[in-house]
């Protein structure tokens, strides 16, 4: 188990930056998730800790321990630094047993013949595994594959955990029961983990942090409900979960509650900056009321399962965002009221 | 009605395929299967004493053990240095990897009868290259060629690079992922290849090892030379004895022995199918990037002894065969007093043939290598969309005529065309019935690596244009073909390049005016013209790697994957 | 009209033959093919096995082939006025075939060799033991006249042999094979046949030819016509031409010893009448074929 | 457009049933979803409608005519349909740039040259690729191929176009922006449409009705309120929205509302059936009250974003799905009630 740092790490592939500027501190047994769009660095940034790439400037260290800095040239290989690696495509070597695959780890340290079938039976049984060690991966669905690669970067106990979209193959149903499984194993394990992965439910789900990048950054690194509730960017106020940015103005911080005109109407915001000029209006913030001050009207109604979305056109045309337990009619008229959104600064 | 398990196949699809494959069958089965009627009837019924009694001579028991023995270490030889160069190429970060693997592509497109020829220039007392640096062996000093280990040598260098190809495709689909694993769970250094590369690539390794032995089984040409002088007699060569012979029944025999030899390579074309049906190993995940293992500090080494490799089995044979060119006659040594042109001269210009036997061989080849892509790409296609008995069937038999002494091939073409029923027409003694024999004995050359891409090729790619209201002919000239181009297209090349300098079959089909390249240096060197030979053959070399190099430097502009030595 | 001729003759050869019968002969086409008399014959025979053989004439081999093929009635007997200039052993007595040429097998030695050999009897020579090459009679057919004309003569006999094969003499492949072997220096002894050592030696090659005292055995690239001929008028004109004496002379010139009597002999050769051919008899030869293939295989190794 | 009717549809794989009576009506311009697990047969139905497979057993018609009829051995093949299908991998022609992939259907029915441009331009406007067209399909993201698998299939008017899975392969957001693509072009066309998904948020939020498929067999074809709501069986109550199946008894019809007992608690209940003998528990029937009747423990919490997903469980074990705003501590005590859930019987 180990914490890690990075400290002002770039990569560039050919002298293009896929990494620019990250320092961060990832505590020990936290688990952490990479969220962002396709292309902004989180593989690269992974692989880096892993040290499948070396990094074009920065330190990078694991533990106590520094495993990788551009301006000495060390580079610890990736065999050296005893991290597990769980790979999207899962990765398993298709001509070895399933506890062959486990048992690899260990075979190349040398470990005792006893040690290592108790090691690989825990790992396996860890994961659910016990009655498949025998099969070939490729005799396996692509759930019990997925645990098959978990089980084998465990088995080593390694210092931590670094994991690539190993949910993106999968079907809605497994994933679902996988996020358990990855929960689970954190939980007992109390490995640092490093999720990679572009789905923000996935990520608020099972995180104990995320950091969102974007292009080759780390724009924020909080927890989900930080992330959520109180989002320091565009990017990340889109980004993370459903949500619509709307400009504000006349900010006025007088008496206990701080107010905002939007569209000619004031309303209250909730902010932690002195002039903020944007909001990020989630469906909970808005509640469709008769009496309420603005007027939209239906443009989309999507059935949710037991609640549908609205989305709705302010008179100006500005969608947002709203949900319901009722179906309304597209066209039909309403009346909603805006309950202190997240305020935030971006020019 | 066969049972038959159906992707969709539409009636018009069963139609066309009956068709293809009836014409495939008559292209490449029907002369075989006439030649083995000849083994099996004596007079006008069927008997097998004459296959029981050539069975079990034992000069038939001898042959084939010296077939199995060269053809198997042959194969080992091909298969340690092929694959060596494929591993060290398809994953390592070396440099000039292109001039590589064209240079290593070269010995294939040399026929064998001047691979050995060459060889044999270089090793013995009178090669003009040793005598020419004073270190050449005493007179009587035996040939080290004319062995069966000279054999095995030639036979491996000669197909070296089928197994480099095979396996190179089969490592480029490794993904970076599989190695990664493996390095993030601590393994390093050889194990990693040892224990996961190694393995993963076992399938390819199957398919070259099986290619290699099929092709090695049926080479005549260095067992001729190498084998013959020695008393060493494989199976090719005691065919060759047969004929020789004075004996009535010379056909019969004959026939019988080339079932043996064809029986010895369906097995071993079983055996790898077996095997890899066994060790099927599906590879999940893309390949992102291919590999490319860093060498560090060993790269300068290893790229030298690359290097000195395709030295020893490219330059100097042919710094053998050049410096034999250039002597007035065979044995004077090469001094500038005795360098001469002349040989060349006389078989580039002086001989009319020479220039014939240039466009006879160069419309042979483009012509089978344009014919093949027409029946091969549909047949291909259809017999993965529609698999049928005889789909399989004519899919085992496939290598026959290519696994066969091309000597055997060409009588079987001349028992099968020499009457054409219902006409007085002939094709015998015209280009058309090598052409035809070409088509035979190349078919599997085009068909496999279509075959190959058809089955990796996406059903979708298809079913889509179905679905858009495309029929048959449609799908198949604007889809399928586009699809699988760079596949015909390796297929194309390699056919035109081992047609151009074919000697084997044309041997026995050639009449005056339908000389073909090959044909040509075997008279030469048969009439003991053995420096002119050397010239034509020199010539023959430099035009193939001219070839080779335009197709280079188009390279760019082809869809990837056309060139076979392109990385 | 079309004649067909198989031959076995070099290709400038048989187009020199064919082109001096064509002047000869205006409104005669001839078609030829050439090949070695391995690949010919293989040839022949699919033709044959198939029904339909291709040539009128054939200008090949040797007369044991064709005594065989004569024997199996696959030749027309024709008697050429021309055989009268002939020696009676050259041609069969029923007009199946006329020889056309001499090529006798002699020694050939590398130049940087010990010794030279002046008889057949040297070649027993222990120290030349593990030095000799010959062709072998399983795979070319003039050496197999060559192993019954000196087995059949008394003073060698199958016992020379027997000492050739004491002395590890080689006996693989064809002349070509032979030649190259002495010319290398691989093997600087060998048997071969007389113009491949002569023609090579005035190029420059390293080799001497020998006529042993015993004599020499002898091919004679007979010229026969197919009993399926389909053109017999134009190939009994062929045959007629071949042993005309324009017909030697062109022999002459292409470098071999024309059968014809009187026809004197190329350069590099000895007079004729120094040429000591030794007694031969292809029915004979014929007979034993199979006997002496299996005694030399005996000898020498099944190959 | 047409309707699609199917009748006792069968079909085997080697004797193995891959569908099994299947017998539906899918009306002219109607939006049907299949929905159900990995394997159950979507593809294979969809594939039959297509014409890629031919059926074991039954009857196929689209609009008019029959297409496929097993008795008289009719197949009309599928370039004689008149149909869409959109795939799941795209299955765009590499080779072929934009323009000339929508275009393909044009060409291979030999329409004049005018008309073919007019169409195409056509095409590839709706689907806002006009900038695209001269690109080949290697040089596109994933949520443009899939735009121009649409444009391909939409061209050349379709009587009823077929979707297999085509928004499994991207990205959430993609996913999210690609709905709307479809539910527009469904809207403009009219066309029906027969669209496969394994993912029900998917099915619910696009689909006019939606056929849950289960072990080749339809198991419920309905709208998806009335499947969220209203569910005739345990697999397709746990398969649709999130719930817990429960056992109920002493169902009681007097008055106006029917009570049933869970857990030694009498709630009510809404059914249409006499003896109901499961319940259907949805998140949303779930209040957490501090005078709530049943007590129940929190197991786990997970951040959706907004709100948070609780894992309660009942005295007896039995784990329930609820939903709340705020976060609970694991183990935490909390009382809930139970309001109308829908109930129904299985055996
Ligand atoms: N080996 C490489 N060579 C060159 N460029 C690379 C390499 N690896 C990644 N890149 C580039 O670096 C950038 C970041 O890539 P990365 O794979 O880290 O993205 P990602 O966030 O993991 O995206 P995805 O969600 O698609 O996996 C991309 O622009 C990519 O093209
Ligand atoms: N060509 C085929 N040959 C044999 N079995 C098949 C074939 N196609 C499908 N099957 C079998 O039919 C069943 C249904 O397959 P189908 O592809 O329709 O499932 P699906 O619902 O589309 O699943 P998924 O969500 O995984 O795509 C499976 O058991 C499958 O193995
Ligand atoms: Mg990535
Ligand atoms: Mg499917």
């Amino acid at each position: 188990m180990a914490d890690i740092n990075l400290t002002a790490v770039e990569k560039h592939f050919d002298g293009v930056p896929a990494l620019q500027s990250i320092t961060a501190h990832l505590n020990d047994g936290e688990f952490v998730a990479l969220l962002g769009p396709s292309g902004c660095g989180k593989s690269t940034l992974l692989r880096l800790l892993a040290g499948f790439e070396t990094p074009t400037q920065g330190a990078v260290s694991i533990g106590a321990a520094e495993v990788a800095n551009a301006a000495t040239g060390l580079a610890v290989p990736p065999e050296a630094r005893n991290i597990g690696f769980v790979f999207q495509s899962y990765a398993l070597w298709p001509h070895m047993s399933v506890r062959r695959n486990v048992a690899y780890p260990l075979d190349v340290r040398g470990i005792s013949k006893a040690d290592k079938i108790r090691q690989t039976d825990a790992a396996l049984a860890a994961t659910g595994l016990q009655h498949y060690a025998d099969r070939m991966p490729a005799e396996l669905s692509g759930g019990q594959r997925q645990r098959v690669a978990l089980a084998r970067c465990l088995v080593s106990a390694p210092d931590a955990v670094l994991l690539d979209e190993p949910l993106a193959n999968l079907d809605v149903a497994l994933r679902a029961s996988m996020q358990d499984v990855f929960s689970d194993f954190h939980d007992r394990t109390g490995a640092t983990m490093v999720y990679v992965t572009h789905d923000q439910s996935e990520a608020m789900a099972m995180a104990d942090r995320i950091a969102v990048m974007s292009e080759g950054r780390i724009v924020q690194l909080d927890t989900p409900e930080i992330l959520y509730n109180q989002p320091r960017s565009k990017f990340v106020a889109g980004f993370v979960g459903e949500g619509t940015v709307l400009p504000i103005g006349d900010v006025d911080h007088s008496g206990n509650m701080v107010q905002a005109r939007l569209l000619r109407k004031t309303i209250t915001i909730k902010t932690d900056t002195q002039s903020p000029n944007l909001i990020c209006l989630r469906p909970e913030h808005i509640s469709i009321t008769e009496t309420g001050d603005l007027r939209a009207e239906v443009q989309r109604c999507t059935y949710l399962g037991g609640r549908y979305r609205l989305t709705l056109h302010l008179p100006d045309g500005t969608p947002i965002q709203a949900e319901s337990r009722d179906r309304y009619a597209l066209g039909t008229q309403l009346g909603v009221s805006i309950k202190a959104p997240w305020a935030f600064t971006e020019v | 009605m066969l049972a038959r398990h159906k992707l969709g196949g539409s009636r018009s699809e069963d139609r066309l395929l009956s068709l293809v494959l009836l014409v495939a069958i008559a292209l490449t089965l029907a002369p075989v299967l006439r030649l083995f009627s000849e083994g099996v009837t004596q007079g006008d019924h069927f008997s097998l004493a004459l296959m029981r009694e050539v069975l079990s001579q034992s000069s038939t028991h001898t042959a084939l053990l010296h077939s199995l023995t060269t053809a198997g270490f042959g194969t080992l030889v091909s298969v340690v240095i092929g694959s060596t160069f494929a591993f060290l190429v398809a994953l390592t970060d070396l440099r000039a990897k292109v001039a590589l693997v064209f240079c290593l592509m070269i010995p294939m497109m040399i026929p064998p009868q001047i691979t050995a020829l060459s060889w044999t220039q270089v090793m013995g007392p009178s090669s003009v290259l040793l005598k020419t640096l004073g270190i050449a062996p005493p007179l009587g000093a035996p040939q080290p060629l004319y062995s069966p280990l000279g054999i095995i040598l030639l036979l491996g260098v000669q197909h070296t690079s089928i197994v480099f190809l095979t396996l190179r495709a089969g490592l480029r689909a490794i993904p970076q992922e599989a190695v990664e694993a493996a390095r993030i769970s601590g393994a390093k250094g050889l194990r990693v290849w040892w224990q996961i590369i190694v393995p993963l690539c076992l399938p390819s390794l199957a398919a070259g090892t099986a290619i290699t032995f099929v092709t090695a089984l049926g080479n005549f040409g260095i067992p001729a030379m190498l084998g013959i002088p020695a008393g060493y007699v494989t199976l090719p060569t005691l065919i060759y004895q047969k004929l020789a012979g004075l004996g009535i029944s010379v056909l019969a025999e004959v026939a019988v022995l080339a079932m043996l030899i064809g029986a010895v390579a369906i097995c071993g074309i079983l055996l790898q199918r077996f095997f890899q049906s066994r060790q099927r190993v599906h590879l999940v995940g893309a390949t992102a990037h291919p590999l490319a293992i860093p060498l560090g500090r060993a790269r300068l080494p290893i790229e030298a002894a690359l290097w000195s490799v395709v030295c020893v089995i490219l330059v100097l044979p042919m710094l053998g065969l050049l410096a034999t060119s250039l002597v007035p006659a065979y044995g004077v040594a090469l001094r500038f007093d005795t360098i001469t042109l002349s040989s060349w001269y006389e078989a580039l210009f002086r001989q009319p043939a020479t220039s014939r036997a240039f466009v006879n061989s160069f419309s042979l080849s483009i012509g089978a290598a344009l014919v093949l892509i027409a029946i091969c790409l549909p047949l291909a296609w259809l017999m993965e969309r529609n698999p049928t008995r005889l789909g399989h069937l004519f899919d085992s038999l496939v290598d026959l005529p290519y696994a066969l002494p091309g000597v055997v091939l060409a009588i079987a073409m001349i028992l099968l065309l020499i009457n054409l029923p219902f006409t007085e027409a002939t094709l015998y003694g015209t280009i058309w019935i090598i052409f035809l024999a070409y088509l035979a004995r190349f078919l599997t050359v085009m068909f496999r690596p279509i075959q190959a891409s058809i089955r990796q090729l996406d059903p979708a790619m298809n079913e889509a244009a179905q679905s858009v209201g495309a029929n048959l002919f449609q799908r198949l000239r604007s889809i399928i073909l586009p699809l699988s181009a760079p596949s015909a297209a390796a297929g194309a090349i390699l056919v035109f390049l081992t047609a151009f300098n074919e000697l084997t079959v044309s041997a026995l089909l050639w009449s005056s005016g339908t000389e073909t390249l090959g044909v040509m240096i075997f008279n030469l060197d048969d009439s003991g013209e053995t420096v002119m030979a050397s010239a034509l053959a020199m010539t023959i070399v430099l035009v193939v790697m001219a070839l080779m190099g335009l197709v280079q430097l188009a390279a760019r502009r082809l869809p990837k994957g056309v060139v076979p030595w392109q990385t | 009209d079309t004649l067909t001729l198989y031959t076995s003759q070099p290709n400038a050869d048989a187009q020199k033959t064919v082109d001096a019968f064509m002047a000869a002969n205006p409104g005669t086409e001839v078609e030829w093919v050439r090949d070695g008399t391995t690949k010919l014959m293989a040839r022949l025979r699919a033709e044959i096995e198939a029904g339909n053989p291709q040539p009128d004439v054939l200008l090949i081999a040797d007369m044991v082939t064709l005594e065989g093929m004569a024997q199996d009635g696959l030749l027309t007997a024709y008697q050429s006025p021309q055989a009268a200039d002939y020696d009676a052993a050259l041609y069969s007595a029923d007009g199946y075939y006329h020889s056309t040429k001499l090529i006798t097998t002699g020694i050939v030695y590398n130049t940087g060799a010990a010794k030279a050999p002046a008889s057949w009897a040297d070649l027993k020579d222990a120290s030349l033991k593990g030095q000799i090459a010959m062709p072998s009679p399983l795979y070319s057919g003039a050496a197999l006249i060559h192993l019954a004309t000196l087995t059949g003569d008394e003073t060698l006999g199958w016992d020379f042999y027997n000492d050739l094969a004491s002395n590890e003499a080689r006996a693989k492949g064809g002349n070509g094979g032979t030649f190259k072997a002495v010319a290398a220096g691989e093997k600087p002894y060998g048997m071969v046949v007389d113009f491949l050592a002569i023609r090579n030696k005035a190029k420059g090659s390293p080799v001497e030819f020998v006529f042993p005292e015993e004599g020499v055995s002898y091919v004679t690239e007979p010229v026969a016509i197919m009993s399926s001929a389909k053109n017999v008028e134009g190939a009994q004109k062929f045959v007629d031409f071949v042993l005309s004496q324009e017909g030697q002379d062109l022999v002459l010139d292409m470098g071999y010893i024309p059968a014809r009597n009187g026809a004197g002999v190329p350069e590099g050769f000895p007079a004729r009448e120094n040429i000591k051919l030794m007694a031969f008899d292809p029915a004979v030869a014929l007979q034993n074929a199979e006997a002496n293939k299996a005694k030399f295989a005996e000898l020498f190794g099944a190959n």
